[in-house]
């Protein structure tokens, strides 16, 4: 059924954000590959001779894994951008300029409730799928891209349905072991994650509770890279809570809606991404707090971490605003300032022990916020 | 038979240890040294000979600050609470009032809501990763102009005039500190300025959680004097003194945790053991990632 | 000739960008005034309770004003953002939450080449009339939206004419003097200053020479606020060099290029706003680079300052391509890493010192970074 | 009758002294008072005692450091220089060869290149608003675990074992140091991870003018034999040792250039005076920001 040639060893398409239509890239006959890996100091400490000390530490690392020649990024063919923060735009032009990577920076409006902005997205998709085409050699037709959509669809609805399991009042599956399949669709083929992830869903449902109802937390915020495990191990494996569920964009987030398969395949693109559940930098910064709500509510959370990288000026700020709402709905709120050196894991204990003890005296109505 | 109860406080920068015994107060203070259980002994055996007291009348031991986690007592029971429910409930206990902490220690600031009826934190606000605003801050200035950091404060509280000091990082407002200095402005003037820039960091952390009297203000800085004026003048609000020295304030909640026993102790739901399930999708993981 | 009932007070529409077309304001009746004051450390420290250490100081200032009460900023009642920077984007948030200041965001496209991205400019601009519409109550017509742009067009005329002579081998007026005509511009109503900038042109025109020919700068790279002289009065007052030209959004650059007077006025304002001379977070950064040596070029500047401040992403890092382009062209290049503290003017004497003694010994084709 | 300059380095942390006749080279050191004038006499005295040399046979004075511009030696020409230039002069007089300078201060670090005809500056690049990568950062880890920066210096050569300090922050990086002590790790161990850390920061700097050989390093921090190894690990240069303690280079440097006299002279144009032209300007732009 797919027309297209497929030679060798088809092209890689790196991507950092979760609002890059990946569907046109396999369409294409291409691999798409998220960019995420985070968390080693020396890879930092590298990446910030191209970018600046007041990088947050993931573009500084998405840099230095360049510099440092990681196997995974150097085998990269294309760098795919849809305009993100303002650090990692720039870092993704330092790695254009430094490591000579070719690179396609797209923009994604931040007024989604304009027909202008959802015009011009379209436009956008567009200009995206031509420059895949060019990459690979093949069209997308319609029907390929109607069915990496449904494909992509189903292995974000296993996902959806596994993370579901955590509604149980023992969930199943921890919060860090539901990271390693967020990994595995970002790296792997999807027809490869849709028979696992089968698999993974009948294995955990069946899962038998033991009577244990562990402190239920929402990890909220900004990007928690692959490799960046401390506060997940410190949450779960040191203090015996269970992450639920994760409002953040390499967790849960981008799982949550489908896209339709109803409309024309680039319409349906162009609108689903625009639609997925919202990052901070998207406006208006209500429907990101409903949404982070809505979560919070569904999953029944005890309380929430609200996690930012140093220098994160999106996450960062709509701290104030995250706190305020759910100070009204009475889920005390932790805020974590993060980064990956490995000095504050002290600091980190204290913050969420102090935050622990704080929920257990049953003070719900209380929020607290720590950095 | 009266209950006798031990808090200790094991900083960073300086240990802390308080018996309590009827509501009667000991205390013991020495440096942090390479071994926090060394520490931890060692205060205990200053308390006991202050007291009087045999070690095995001890009912429970509560630990508190950075070493919390690591002491073990034998057979006296032992438990761990973090610094910041420890400092709310220690200054609770000598001021049922208290509403609003302020501590200020060598790396941290905290702005601390505290429930008046229980002593328990209802809210908590920390400095983000930024020194400034810290004891540090004041500790680097102090050795640079040559004065120990009580100096500092003592000296500040002879100002006579408005000189600024802005940067927010420490080792540039050290440099800010030597060219005011060179501009021979008077080391009074210098070290109130240096108090209000901290106090300007820490009265932004207090806005945030809302300043609500009776307001306390505890932690290694508190003993100074120029820091408490700075923080009245920015804050507005009035500070109440505690009846102990208020660096005391964690190790006495710690021995108010130890009476409270039970309230002490985690209850650890160890996370399900690695599974086989995970084994393969790993495998796949390792080959994508490593060798592309 | 206008047709706008002219109320007692008008409103006033605050804008941080100049990005932002502000005939649009002046044509719907209302008064535009930028937002731009900067360099007082306690302001920063005060914006800070709603942004964060690590916000650049001119946001945290931004911030700041608005907290502290200064009149200017108060008396504005509504901000319209053109979506530049992260952090700006999220001060403005911050003041309309926690002041309760109407605004309004509006984005500019980045990669202004594509077609896509002209089009979308239109209709935010279109976005924006109907708002400050909304804002006075007054229709903006064709024709007086005409007469705003060519009036504006005469002002921005005269501040260029002014700059120009700044390229005789004796500057009549130095940088310091010509930021005060800028702020005329961005504070004061457009009809004063086409008097004032004429009448401020022919005087300088026919200042005598005294022969000397004093160091030629460009300012270059972000933005240098309402406020913060320092670095100006170092080079000027004390090290007796002459700022002939900035490249920089507070100096010459906004005002080289006019707006058209032939297209129909919103595709004018739409078009020339977009293809300003560019600043850095525009694409593709080549153009920014050509822009600023057809400036260094054309004042025939000896050296070039290149300050950004202090956590701005994209200034500080764009330097890096900054300076490769100039190490071609043979003119040095001095980093200033910047903030609104006192701390650091002791460094930056002996920065600009050695940059000074470095230039001084004939050493053109050195490029010399310090920050 | 032989001529005789002096060079003087008035830095924010010390202050050195050099008097050069004939190629013979006299030293002096000292702290940096709270006068810089009579730190900048008290340093010629001593040259003068040491050398037997008498003022008045002085022929020309530069200045360089942070205490540069505010020096007056009555009779004496006196220039000044800023500590870029003559740090680059001083390592070229001693080493011709020199072609890059690693300088680590105490609130700076610097990477110059020289052009090795002149002596001359080519280009520079300095930390940015950071001190990670500085010499305050080695001195207050030194301080923390009860060292001397050059004891911290000795004691990182015995280390055998990788750790890792990783923080960007001086502050942070100390609670990292103070928790590699809670592990056990040794002082050598730790000592080795510090100057690893600030060399990693320098190499960043390095990195942008390019590293050309010969490689000398100077500053404050220069004695520090553990920071040189760990610069040579990180940039796999080989450094070369100067035939003078290399903190004196800046001031060697300032009295090469006193021997070459007139390039240390600035020439000021000074600004127009303030015009009548903009004074209604600004009286209408102050009306606007003040009153709205």
């Amino acid at each position: 059924m797919t027309q297209e040639v497929v030679t060798d060893k088809p092209k890689r398409a790196g991507y950092f954000c979760i609002y890059t239509p990946i569907e046109l890239i396999t369409a294409a006959g291409a691999t798409p590959i998220r960019l995420f890996k985070g968390g080693d100091a020396d890879t930092v400490s590298s990446g910030e001779v191209h970018t600046r000390s007041s990088f947050c530490q993931f573009a500084q690392h998405s840099v230095g894994a360049f510099r440092e020649g990681d196997p995974l990024y150097t085998s990269i063919d294309k760098i795919y951008h849809f305009n993100t923060c303002d650090q990692m735009k720039k870092a993704v032009e330092a790695i254009g300029e430094f490591f000579d990577v070719p690179y396609q920076m797209l923009c994604l409006p931040r007024e989604k409730s304009r027909e202008s902005s959802r015009a011009f997205m379209r436009r956008e998709v567009e200009v995206f799928r031509n420059d895949v085409e060019g990459l690979t050699g093949n069209l997308v037709t319609d029907e390929r891209l109607s069915e990496e959509i449904v494909k992509h669809n189903r292995a974000r609805l296993w996902l959806k349905k596994i993370s579901e399991l955590r509604k149980r009042d023992e969930p199943p599956i921890s919060g860090g072991e539901f990271l390693e399949l967020v990994k595995a669709f970002y790296y792997l083929p999807v027809e490869k994650n849709l028979e696992q992830f089968e698999h993974f869903f009948r294995h955990l449902s069946a899962q038998e509770d033991t009577g244990e109802r562990p402190l239920r937390i929402m990890i909220s915020g900004g990007i928690i890279a692959d490799g960046d495990n401390r506060l997940v191990d410190l949450l779960e494996k040191e203090l015996g809570a269970r992450i639920v569920v994760e409002d953040h964009c390499t967790g849960l987030r981008p799982f949550y809606y489908p896209i339709s398969e109803d409309k024309t395949p680039l319409d349906a693109l162009s609108d689903g991404y625009l639609d997925t559940a919202p990052c901070a930098r998207m406006k208006p910064l209500t429907e990101r707090l409903d949404f982070s709500e809505k979560l919070a509510q569904e999953y029944r959370v005890d309380a929430i971490v609200y996690v930012s990288l140093k220098f994160c000026s999106c996450y960062s700020i709509s701290l104030n605003s995250f706190v305020k709402r759910f100070q009204g709905v009475g889920i005390p709120v932790l805020d974590i300032s993060a980064d990956y050196s490995e000095s504050d894991l002290g600091q980190l204990r204290t913050r969420v022990g102090a935050f622990f003890e704080l929920i257990k005296k049953g003070e719900k109505s209380a929020s607290t916020k720590a950095a | 038979m009266s209950k006798k109860f031990i808090g200790l406080d094991i900083g960073s920068r300086g240990a802390k240890g308080i018996l309590l015994v009827d509501g009667e107060i000991h205390t013991a203070i020495r440096p942090t040294g390479f071994n926090m259980q060394e520490t931890g002994d060692a205060l205990i055996d200053e308390l006991l000979q202050k007291s009087g007291i045999k070690k095995s009348e001890i009912t429970h031991i509560v630990g508190t600050g950075y070493g919390r986690v690591i002491l073990n007592f034998g057979d006296i029971p032992y438990g761990d609470v973090t610094e910041i429910s420890c400092h709310a409930k220690g200054a609770h206990y000598l001021h049922p009032n208290v509403r609003t902490i302020v501590d200020i220690g060598g790396q941290d600031s905290k702005a601390i809501k505290v429930d008046p009826t229980t002593g328990k934190v209802t809210d908590f606000v920390l400095n983000d990763k930024c020194a400034a605003g810290t004891g540090k801050f004041l500790e680097m200035i102090a050795t640079s102009i040559g004065l120990t950091v009580e100096e500092l404060g003592e000296i500040s509280l002879q100002s006579t005039k408005t000189v600024k000091v802005t940067s927010q990082c420490v080792v540039f407002a050290e440099s800010e500190v030597i060219s005011l200095k060179a501009q021979d402005e008077s080391q009074a003037d210098i070290a109130a300025a240096v108090h209000l820039s901290v106090a300007r960091r820490v009265g932004n952390l207090l806005s945030r959680v809302g300043i609500e009297s009776d307001v306390v203000f505890t932690g290694g800085v508190s003993k100074n004097k120029g820091m408490r004026r700075a923080l009245e003048e920015v804050t507005k609000a009035n500070f109440v003194e505690l009846s102990l020295d208020a660096q005391f304030a964690g190790a006495l909640g710690a021995a108010v945790y130890a009476s409270e026993l039970a309230t002490a102790s985690h209850k650890v739901t160890k996370i399900h053991k690695e599974r086989d399930l995970f084994a393969s999708l790993r495998q796949d993981l390792g080959n994508i990632k490593e060798a592309a």
